[in-house]
C-alpha cells in the first residue's frame, strides 16, 4: 500500500477556496498548528471553519480567522478571539454556535452514518430556532443533523505508518470525531513509528480513518 | 468587600454543597475557584469539559504540560486515578447525567429556575460552550454569581437574555444569599452574616419565599 | 470513599425478580460468568437481558437462558444457541432481535442522554416496524430509542480501585456503552491495581462509570 | 462438484473483487475463506465486528487467546497495525460508509438487489446480529453464496423470505455465475467453465440481462 506519510503540502494539494475543513483542538490545545500553516501558505480562502472553538488571534484556528480566509464557522465558543466577534458584528464572517456536546454528536453521527440524534441541550433556548423538536414519552428533544466536512486537519501524538493513532491527555477533544466525519483526514502527529509498535488496545483512531500523516516540525519545503 | 473576597465567600459556601463522591464540573472563572474550599473529608472527581476526568491544581511554574490544561486553557494536572477521553465521551458524562453537581456562573436566573450566561444580544456573544449541556445534564445545577451587577438584581422575575436552558437551576449562591429553586419559586434559605432579609428582598427582583432563614458560613 | 471492590455477592445484592440486565460480551467473549453465576445461585427470575447475542446453552447468556431466568432477551443474533430459539418457537420467553449496530446505538445513547438516533439501517425491512420514520435529504431512517437497565454486568481486563477499567482485545465489545447506561454497573476484573497505575490515557472506562468492581475467580464466600 | 470446491470456487472469485488498501468485512462461514484467496500484491485490512481490523489468520494449536475471536467466536490473531475498539465504534465503521467491501452468504437475492439472509418465519430465526448494518454501511456489497439450494433457484424476481436490506447488494458471485446488479435488472458478467448462459438463466428465477459474458476464473 502507498505510504500515507507526506508532507504537509502534498497533504493539502486538493484544498481548494470554498472548502469545509474541521479543524481539532480545544482553545488550540491539540490543535495542528503546522496543517493550519500550510493551509495559509496555500492562500485558500472562503473556508468552512468547523471546529470547538476559533482560538486565540494568533493561535488555533483563529490564525485563519485573523487572516480572513474563513466564510463561516460553526463553534461551540468564540469568546477567547476578540476578532472573530468584530467579524461577527461586521457581518463579513458567519458564525453558528452550537452546543460543544450537540456538536461533538453531530460530527460523531456523521462519521457513523447516523442520520441526526435527538438531544435535549438546547430546548427552550435560540438553538431550538428551526430545527425538529420531537417528544419521546413526554420529554422534548432537538433531532440535530450530522455534520461532515471536506477536510478534518486533526492533531494526534503518535502514529504508526499505517495511520493509527494515539491521543494525548487534552489533546485529544474533538480529534478523533473529527478523523471519521470527513472525505480527506491529515493527522499531524510528533512520532510516526514502525507498524506493530502500537499496541491494538491503544490506538484511539484507528489507521482507515486516516488519509495522510504530516510529521510536526517538518517543513513541506524539506 | 473587595471582588476576590466576594468571590471567595461564594465559592466557599459552594464548595459545602458537594459530598464525597461527587462527580464536578465547575465553569471556567469563579466557579474554579470552589476546588480551593473542599470540606475536609470530600473526595470529589473533578470532569474538566474539554475531556478528562482528575482535574487538579496548577502545576508548579515550569512544570506545564501544554496538553494539559482545563476548559479555559489554563494549564492544570491530571490526578492519579483521572482518565482521558475525547468530547463525545466528555458530554456523554454530562448529558448523561453522570455529573452529580456543575457549578455555573450566571448573568441572570429567573424564578422558574432559568439562567442566562451565554450571550448579550448585540453586544457580547461568545458562546454556550459546553454550558447548555452541562445545565441541562447534571443532576444538579448551583450557579455561583455576584448578587446583583452594579448595583441592580441578577435575580430577575423572568429572564431578560436569551436562555441557556429552561428551568434547569437547583440553587443560587451569592455574596448575599443562598437561594434553592423549588416548584413553588425561590425559597431564602440563607443570608449572608454582613446583610438582612430585607436587604436581600430589596436586591432580587423575583420573589423569595422566607421561611427560616439560616446564617451563610463565610 | 468508600472502596468498590466487593464480592459478587454484595455487588448484586439489590438484584431482584423482574430487574433489567445489560450483560457484556459477544458470543461469550468479555462476558462476566462470575457474575452471571450469582445471578443463577441468587434464584432471580422474569429478567430483562440485553447483550449482543445470547451465547451458548452453556456459555455467556446463555446459562441464563437454559436456567429458565430470563422472560425477555434483546439481542442482534440467538443463533448459537438453540435453547433460546426453542424457549422462543415455544412462546416461553419473549426475544427481540434488534440489529446490531442499532442496539450499540441504543445503549450508547441511553448513557449519552440522547433521546435517540436515527439509523439507515433496517430501513425496508420487518425492523422498521411500529417505529417512526424520518426522511432527512430524501434518504429514509428509524428512529430508534435509548434503551437504559438496571444492571450492567460487565467484563474488564484489568481495573484500578477507583473502577478506571481497560479491556482486552475482542473482549471489548458492547462492556464500554453497558457501563454507561445502567443504574448499578458491576464489572468482572482479572486484576485490581492501586490507584495510579492505570495511566489517564490508557483508561477504556472512567470510574465515575463503575458501581462495583468483583475480582473474577474470588468466590462470595471467601 | 464437492461442498467444498464449490465454496472454494466462490471464494476465489470474490477475492478478485478485492483491491489493494480495501477495508473488507467478511460474514461468517463461507466469506471468511476469501481472505484465503487474496490476488499478489493485494493488502487488505479486514474489519471483524466484534472489535477489531487487522484480523488474521487462525492462532497455531495451542496459541489461541481467549479474547481474540472473530464474529464467529473462532480463534483468530490480530496482525501487527490491528486496532480494537467498541460496538459503537465497530458499527460507526460499517454503518458510516469506511467499510470498502463486505461479503455476505445469502439465503436469496432479488432483482432489485434485495437481500434475505437473516431469518427464516417459524423456522430459523437466528437474528440479523450485523448483517443489517454491514449491507447497509459498507460501501460494495458481495453476495457470495451457491447458485441455488436444493436444486432451487436462490436468485429470484423478488425475495419471498423477510429482507436484510432493500437494494443494497452489488455483485452476486455463485458456483455458476458472477451477476452485477445494476438499475436495469440484473447482469450476467461471467460464467462458470463448466456451465452454460443458458444452464445459468434456467438456474435463475430472476431475468438476466445477458451481454458480453466472461468465463469466470476458478
Amino acid at each position: 500500500m502507498k505510504s500515507k506519510v507526506v508532507d504537509a503540502n502534498t497533504a493539502l494539494a486538493s484544498l481548494h477556496d470554498g472548502a469545509s475543513l474541521m479543524i481539532g483542538g480545544f482553545l488550540a490545545v491539540g490543535t495542528p498548528e503546522d496543517l493550519i500553516s500550510e493551509v495559509l501558505n496555500k492562500g485558500v480562502k472562503e473556508l468552512t471553519v468547523i471546529g470547538n472553538d476559533t482560538g486565540f488571534p494568533d493561535k488555533g484556528i483563529g490564525r485563519l480567522i485573523s487572516a480572513k480566509r474563513v466564510k463561516k464557522a460553526v463553534a461551540s465558543h468564540v469568546g477567547t478571539n476578540p476578532e472573530t466577534g468584530r467579524q461577527m458584528n461586521a457581518g463579513e464572517t458567519e458564525v453558528v454556535l452550537v452546543p460543544q456536546g450537540t456538536l461533538a454528536e453531530q460530527v460523531r453521527a456523521a462519521g457513523a452514518g447516523l442520520g441526526g440524534i435527538l438531544t435535549p441541550t438546547g430546548v427552550g433556548t435560540i438553538v431550538e430556532l428551526g430545527k425538529q423538536k420531537i417528544t419521546i414519552d413526554g420529554k422534548e428533544f432537538l433531532l440535530e443533523l450530522p455534520i461532515h466536512a471536506d477536510f478534518a486537519l486533526i492533531r494526534a501524538h503518535k502514529a504508526d505508518e499505517k495511520g493509527n493513532l494515539v491521543y494525548r491527555r487534552s489533546g485529544q477533544n474533538f480529534n478523533p470525531l473529527m478523523a471519521m466525519a470527513a472525505k480527506v483526514v491529515v493527522a499531524e502527529v510528533d512520532e510516526i513509528v514502525p507498524v506493530g509498535e502500537i499496541d491494538p488496545d491503544n490506538v484511539d483512531t484507528p489507521g482507515l480513518f486516516v488519509t495522510y500523516l504530516v510529521k510536526k516540525g517538518v517543513s513541506s519545503n524539506e | 468587600m473587595s471582588k476576590e473576597l466576594i468571590r471567595e465567600r461564594i465559592a466557599r459556601r459552594v464548595a459545602m454543597e458537594l459530598h464525597d463522591g461527587d462527580v464536578v464540573n465547575l465553569g471556567i472563572g469563579m466557579p474554579t475557584l470552589v476546588a480551593n474550599y473542599l470540606p475536609e473529608g470530600v473526595d470529589v472527581l473533578f470532569q474538566s469539559e474539554n475531556g478528562f476526568v482528575g482535574l487538579g491544581p496548577a502545576p508548579l511554574p515550569g512544570q506545564e504540560d501544554p496538553d494539559v490544561t482545563n476548559a479555559g486553557a489554563q494549564p492544570v494536572t491530571i490526578l492519579p486515578g483521572g482518565a482521558t477521553f475525547d468530547s463525545a465521551m466528555s458530554f456523554a458524562i454530562i448529558r448523561g447525567g453522570h455529573v452529580d453537581v456543575t457549578v455555573l456562573g450566571g448573568l441572570e436566573v429567573d424564578a422558574c429556575g432559568n439562567l442566562a450566561n451565554w450571550m448579550v444580544p448585540g453586544k457580547m456573544v461568545p458562546g454556550m460552550g459546553g454550558a447548555m449541556d452541562l445545565t441541562v445534564g447534571a443532576k444538579r445545577v448551583i450557579i455561583a454569581m455576584e448578587h446583583t451587577a452594579k448595583g441592580s438584581p441578577k435575580i430577575l422575575k423572568e429572564c431578560t437574555l436569551p436562555f441557556t436552558a429552561k428551568s434547569q437551576v437547583d440553587l443560587i449562591v451569592t455574596d448575599m444569599a443562598v437561594i434553592e429553586v423549588t416548584p413553588d419559586g425561590l425559597v431564602l434559605k440563607e443570608i449572608a452574616p454582613d446583610t438582612t432579609v430585607e436587604a436581600v428582598i430589596e436586591a432580587t427582583e423575583a420573589e423569595l419565599i422566607v421561611g427560616s432563614v439560616g446564617v451563610m458560613k463565610v
